[in-house]
């Protein structure tokens, strides 16, 4: 039995430490800014705790990284794919457990060229979300470890989300 | 292994075995078992339950809501001619695709749809579980179950009696009804505001020509979309006013456009359509019988 | 040998693939495989007006249908900026957390046949049904309620709602005594779960493992404290976690969840004010995204949904917690035996409908 | 009077019947083959046939019992177990008679459904599983006395086979064999591991299973039911060997395979373990054989620890003999339906670290009874 569990049977429930200090939402703005100045922009806060930004794609995987090493960004929610008339936007919801932050990323990639950089080596809960995204928006991860259609069978021909699927 | 003070290998296979043997003395000895035996022993219902569909002939205007929100695409208007209601248009249903969601309950504005607890509906044949307007007749069934939705008493207005005289305008305490002109007409209607409105009847005790009217208005919750007139478009030809389910279309004339005959007299004037928004109930049917793309309804499928 | 434990199977509980390398009994690889019953929900909402969506987000997932029609509406609400009437509030509170118990219990009844303890499994789901006659009796339906609206709930609470919910929830307590009898009291129960599929808390937090699998693992996150989005602030509750992340820590960590819905719902049905419980909500979206984020039985159940000026949703993204967890299974599974397969799979709940949408 | 005199009497007035119309149609008949009609005649009379076909009734009489009783272990089965589980088990099929007509009406539905054999199955194997399973059952069977004057007996003095404990327990200990030939054979992946359990399961339990029984006939210093259950007069040997009842139990319950023990079939992680690819009546058999072994499990518990038909002179004998497997059967069912399955490495360990010691010190306390000189 580990130590772990006995204290657990006598206390009942107990309450989880925190790893760092407590960062706010303008200083996860000013941190992103000093050392992403030229990728990030349009900061805006939602509501409490959740934050919304705009990244440049060749800038993604290193902004990601320092989120998770340097502020705490260790969950990474989800990833949405959204067509737009002009371009594909991907959009990343990344959560943070210490601090109750969500930060909403988003990521323009043109149509004719959709791939983004993979962030699954960041984050290993995006490896299946990026291959859905893939499967059913026709967004390419570059070095992503397996991208493969998921939901659908392997040899189907389009992406149904996009709109100009048609039945 | 977590292992409790006083129970070692042996107390730890004792205690579900334990519970066990409580449970046998409880339903074999004591009571019995918790099943209810279906077939014989009926279910006890709530009244919300959301069965099979019954429909008041009185109450429905025809407007076909139901139709439009269902999100299976399982009802249909029927045309059929009842010796009370002369020719009229009912919903039917087709329970076999039907999912029993209620938003066409929901969303009757004269809340003739109910659902009762029924919910036996199998059949071999297909045919048989698609049930038409006079399969869901009951008219009594209205009367008989407790209302959910709010009714309020609310004036509504006549506007083929109305004079544009204002005067419910200036009794109206919540100063609540609005005169608007009437593009083209050179009248005003009163709009009636609803959501300000306390049911205290001054208007319509005003109305010199008995145009308004206190009247039960059930609450609906779904925001519904407008009609809106073009009026270059619109030909007078009244197509619209004989499709509105809840007279809420009035034809007026248009002083001032009148053809000059050959004669020199003066021929009938154009008409157009006039919306009483407060009685509409956002069925688009107007929309769809208009031939000359007069009327625009934003989000009303053709 | 590469053993296909599914797409038909007793352990998958739906339709999906496991793959399992096994040598001997040990399993040395594995790889999930799901997509088996994608109905493309997703792609339906595109199609839909808003309120015809709350009927298909109803079928998202059959254990906890209520979660995720009411995320859906919170997302429109947040998108539309709706304001809910408070009662409605605290209905949805006490459903949501009714559908949480009722959601733990049918986990737990497939668990319990998993380890092959079939009583287990019908104790479970004869207590459930005390929770889903209640259901009934608000909703009008067993399973897919189709109750939460934009701006509220679709109709008050019937007459008799206080007292049932509460004497449910006196009920579900001494029951819940008498789980511990069946399930940590019994020596088999504790050899089949005890450090069996462990998973680290960075792992944990690293694959995207949210809900009670997470809280088993040692990490106080439960977005009804930490991102508040009903009237939860006002609710007085403890979240549950522990500390060793194996089969047994998420069985515990959903018992736990079990008794504290309890005391969320005797707070609700006290506190519950009176007033209107639904307002009218608009026809139309505006331009621009709404993003709602519950506390799913499961995980964390998200949406995303982009309007565009219409009454049709322009897209619609929806998080579904197993998902992602799934997508850590090997990490599990990985060094345990084939029968252990069940005991892991099984405690992190797998509901194939919203995996798949 | 015991079994063997019945049968014996009912044989040989069934021969003397057909004998004499043989005879009266030699007489009748003799110039085609009179010489042959009468030796047929005087082989049909002679002891060596008539002894041949009196075990046969036996033996008939025998299984028609064992067989009604697996229906009724059955029908007890599905009705603790509803009581258990809070529903009220079969109930409509023979309302009157507590729906026990419900195991004949799943036997008729057995019976119509198709048989299907797996086309890359190797056929033999696959057809001669069953077989074997069910005809060592009832081999192991034929030898358990219901009575003292109530078993398959080959004179008319005694009750049973002589040196019958050993010939039931190496007859019980063929089944494995079988379903490690239904596993292999159905060419299933499945399968093939629950054959593989099933013998891994089966050769730890024997082990301890025999070391028990080798104590009680220590006790008992006879090889036949009948000498160890007339040891038990004063004293059930339950008492004595407490610890190797309990041994022999869990023992027993791993040989039959059931609840916290199937993991030959678990049907959690191996579909249906190996019966997956058996349908039909095939299955059929091997699910009333199962049911069957539990009753020859509880007919060994009873007549070697718990004193076999000893008891009140009130009721007589077999239904002592019943009573109590019953009874064991029940109690083998409660436990069954209360504890989940455990783990194929934590079978072995609890076979191997936990029961073999035990049976061994079982053995020793037998040998210590044995020569303090109180049995």
């Amino acid at each position: 039995m580990t130590e772990g569990r006995q204290r657990v049977l006598r206390e009942g429930i107990e309450k989880a430490p925190s790893r760092i200090d407590e960062v706010p939402e303008d200083r996860v703005v000013r941190a992103l800014l000093d050392h992403f100045s030229s990728a990030v922009s349009d900061f805006q806060k939602l509501r409490q705790g959740v934050l919304r930004a705009k990244i440049e794609r060749y800038e993604l995987v290193k902004a990601c990284r320092f989120l998770r090493d340097s502020l705490g960004f260790e969950h990474l929610s989800m990833i949405s794919a959204v067509e737009y008339d002009n371009r594909f936007e991907v959009v990343y919801h990344i959560a943070s457990y210490q601090n109750k932050l969500l930060l909403e990323l988003i990521t323009h990639t043109p149509k004719e060229d959709s791939a983004v950089d993979s962030v699954s080596s960041v984050w290993g809960g995006a490896n299946w979300q990026e291959r859905e995204a893939y499967d059913l928006m026709g967004i390419r991860f570059n070095n992503h470890p397996k991208l493969e259609r998921i939901l659908l069978p392997k040899d189907y021909l389009y992406h149904p989300l996009r709109k100009d699927f048609k039945g | 292994m977590a292992k409790r003070k006083g129970s070692g290998t042996l107390g730890l296979v004792v205690r579900p075995v334990r519970r066990t043997g409580k449970q046998v003395w409880s339903s074999l000895i004591r009571g019995k078992p918790n099943t209810i035996l279906y077939p014989y022993q009926k279910l006890d219902l709530p009244p919300t339950y959301r069965g099979k569909h019954t429909l008041d002939f009185k109450r429905c205007i025809g407007c076909s809501n139901c139709v439009q929100i269902c999100p299976n695409d399982c009802m249909w208007m029927e045309k059929l001619e009842d010796p009370e209601l002369g020719k009229i248009e009912r919903p039917g249903i087709d329970l076999g695709r039907c999912l029993f969601c209620g938003l066409c309950v929901e969303i009757c504005p004269t809340v003739a749809l109910h659902e009762t607890v029924e919910f036996e509906l199998a059949d071999r044949d297909r045919e048989k579980i698609k049930f038409g307007p006079k399969d869901l007749r009951d008219d009594t069934y209205a009367g008989q179950v407790v209302e959910e939705r709010q009714k309020r008493l609310l004036p509504v207005l006549d506007m083929s009696k109305c004079t544009s005289c204002e005067k419910c305008a200036g009794e109206c305490p919540e100063m609540c009804i609005a005169m608007m002109p009437i593009e083209g007409v050179g009248r005003s209607k009163p709009e009636i505001n609803y959501n300000k409105c306390t049911s205290e009847g001054k208007c319509v005790i005003a109305c010199p020509e008995k145009a308004l009217e206190m009247k039960d208005v059930y609450e609906s919750y779904f925001e519904m979309p407008e009609p809106k007139l073009v009026l270059q478009n619109c030909t007078g030809c009244g197509a619209c006013v004989r499709a509105c389910p809840a007279d809420a279309i009035y034809m007026m004339d248009m002083p001032g456009t009148e053809k000059v005959l050959k004669d020199g007299k003066k021929g009938k004037p154009k008409k157009r359509a006039v919306f009483v928004l407060e009685k509409c109930v956002g069925c688009g049917r107007c929309f769809r019988a208009c031939k000359f793309d007069a009327i625009e309804m934003p989000g009303v499928r053709e | 040998m590469w053993i296909n434990m599914g797409p038909q199977h007793p352990m998958t509980h739906g339709l999906w693939n496991l793959r399992v390398k096994v040598d001997g009994e040990t399993i040395v690889d594995a790889e999930p495989e799901v997509g088996y019953l994608h109905r493309g929900i997703e792609k339906l909402c595109e199609d839909r007006t808003y309120p015809q969506i709350i009927p298909i987000s109803d079928r998202l997932c059959y254990g906890s249908s209520m979660t995720w029609s009411h995320l859906f509406c919170l997302t429109v609400e947040d998108l539309m900026g709706v304001e809910v009437p408070e009662r409605a509030e605290y209905i949805r509170v006490a459903a949501i957390e009714m559908q949480r118990i009722a959601s733990h219990l049918m986990w737990l009844a497939a668990y319990a046949a998993d380890l092959g303890l079939m009583i287990g499994f019908i104790y479970t789901m004869r207590d459930r049904e005390v929770f889903i006659d209640i259901l009934q009796a608000l909703t009008g339906s067993r399973i897919t309620y189709n109750y939460p609206r934009i701006g509220g709930v679709a109709h008050d609470v019937p007459p008799t709602f206080g007292r049932d919910a509460l004497r449910a929830c006196s009920y579900m307590e001494k029951r819940l005594r008498e789980y511990e009898d069946l399930f940590d009291g019994s020596k088999v129960f504790m050899m089949r779960n005890v450090d069996v599929g462990k998973l680290r808390k960075e792992d944990a937090m690293n694959l995207g493992v949210t809900g009670p699998p997470l809280r088993a693992s040692d990490v106080r996150y439960d977005l009804r404290t930490d991102m508040p989005y009903s009237v939860y602030p006002e609710m007085d509750f403890d979240v549950a976690t522990h500390p060793d992340g194996d089969c047994y820590s998420r069985y515990r960590v959903r018992m736990i969840e079990m008794a504290e819905s309890c005391r969320i719902i005797r707070q609700a049905v006290q506190k519950m004010p009176k007033g209107k419980w639904r307002i009218r909500a608009p026809r139309n979206a505006p331009v621009g995204t709404g993003l709602g984020r519950v506390e799913d039985p499961r995980g964390e159940g998200m949406m995303y949904i982009v309007g565009d000026g219409t009454d049709r949703p322009y897209r619609v993204k929806i998080r579904s917690p197993i998902f992602v967890t799934v997508s850590a299974a090997p990490k599990m599974l990985i060094g345990y035996k084939l029968a252990d397969v069940v005991a892991i799979m099984g405690g992190l709940d797998m509901c194939i409908g919203e995996t798949d949408r | 009077m015991n079994l063997y005199e019945f049968c014996y009497g009912i044989i040989h007035w069934l021969v003397d019947l057909v004998n004499n119309l043989w005879y009266w149609l030699g007489d009748v008949l003799p110039w085609v083959f009179g010489d042959f009609f009468d030796a047929v005649g005087d082989f049909a009379a002679s002891d060596s046939n008539i002894a041949f076909f009196t075990i046969l009734t036996e033996v008939l009489i025998i299984v028609i019992i064992a067989l009604i009783n697996v229906l009724n272990f059955i029908w007890l089965d599905r009705k603790f177990m509803g009581r258990m589980f809070d529903f009220y088990g079969p109930y409509y099929v023979g309302y009157r008679i507590g729906g026990w007509l419900q195991n004949l009406a799943d036997g008729i539905k057995l019976f119509v459904k198709e048989i299907i054999t797996p086309a890359k199955a190797d056929r033999v194997g696959f057809l001669l599983a069953p077989v074997i399973f069910i005809s060592s059952s009832f081999l192991a069977l034929a030898t358990i006395p219901l009575g003292r004057d109530f078993g398959i007996a080959t004179n008319e003095s005694g009750a049973g086979v002589p040196a019958g404990v050993l010939v039931a327990f190496a007859m019980f200990a063929i089944a494995p064999f079988s379903i490690l030939i239904a596993g292999w054979s159905s060419n299933n992946k499945y399968t093939l591991i629950g054959g593989m359990r099933s013998a891994a399961q089966m050769m730890s339990y024997e082990i301890p299973m025999l070391l028990t029984v080798a104590s009680v006939l220590l006790l008992a210093g006879s090889f036949s039911f009948s000498g160890v259950v007339d040891a038990q007069h004063d004293l059930w040997f339950a008492i004595p060997l407490f610890l190797g009842f309990i041994v022999f139990m869990v023992c027993l319950m791993a040989e039959v395979e059931i609840q916290p023990f199937d993991l030959p079939e678990a049907e959690a992680e191996l579909v249906e373990g190996w019966t997956t690819e058996y349908c039909g009546m095939r299955f059929g058999l091997f699910m009333m054989t199962s049911y069957l072994r539990g009753y020859i499990g509880g007919a060994l518990a009873t007549a070697l620890f718990l004193g076999g038909w000893h008891g009140p002179e009130l009721i007589p004998d077999p239904i002592w003999f019943l009573i109590k497997a019953y009874t064991v059967f029940v109690i083998v069912e409660w436990t069954r339906w209360s504890l989940p399955r455990v783990r194929v490495d934590q079978i072995l360990d609890i076979g191997w670290k936990r029961l073999m010691p035990l049976a061994v010190l079982n053995l020793f306390i037998a040998v210590a009874f044995k020569t303090m000189g109180w049995f």
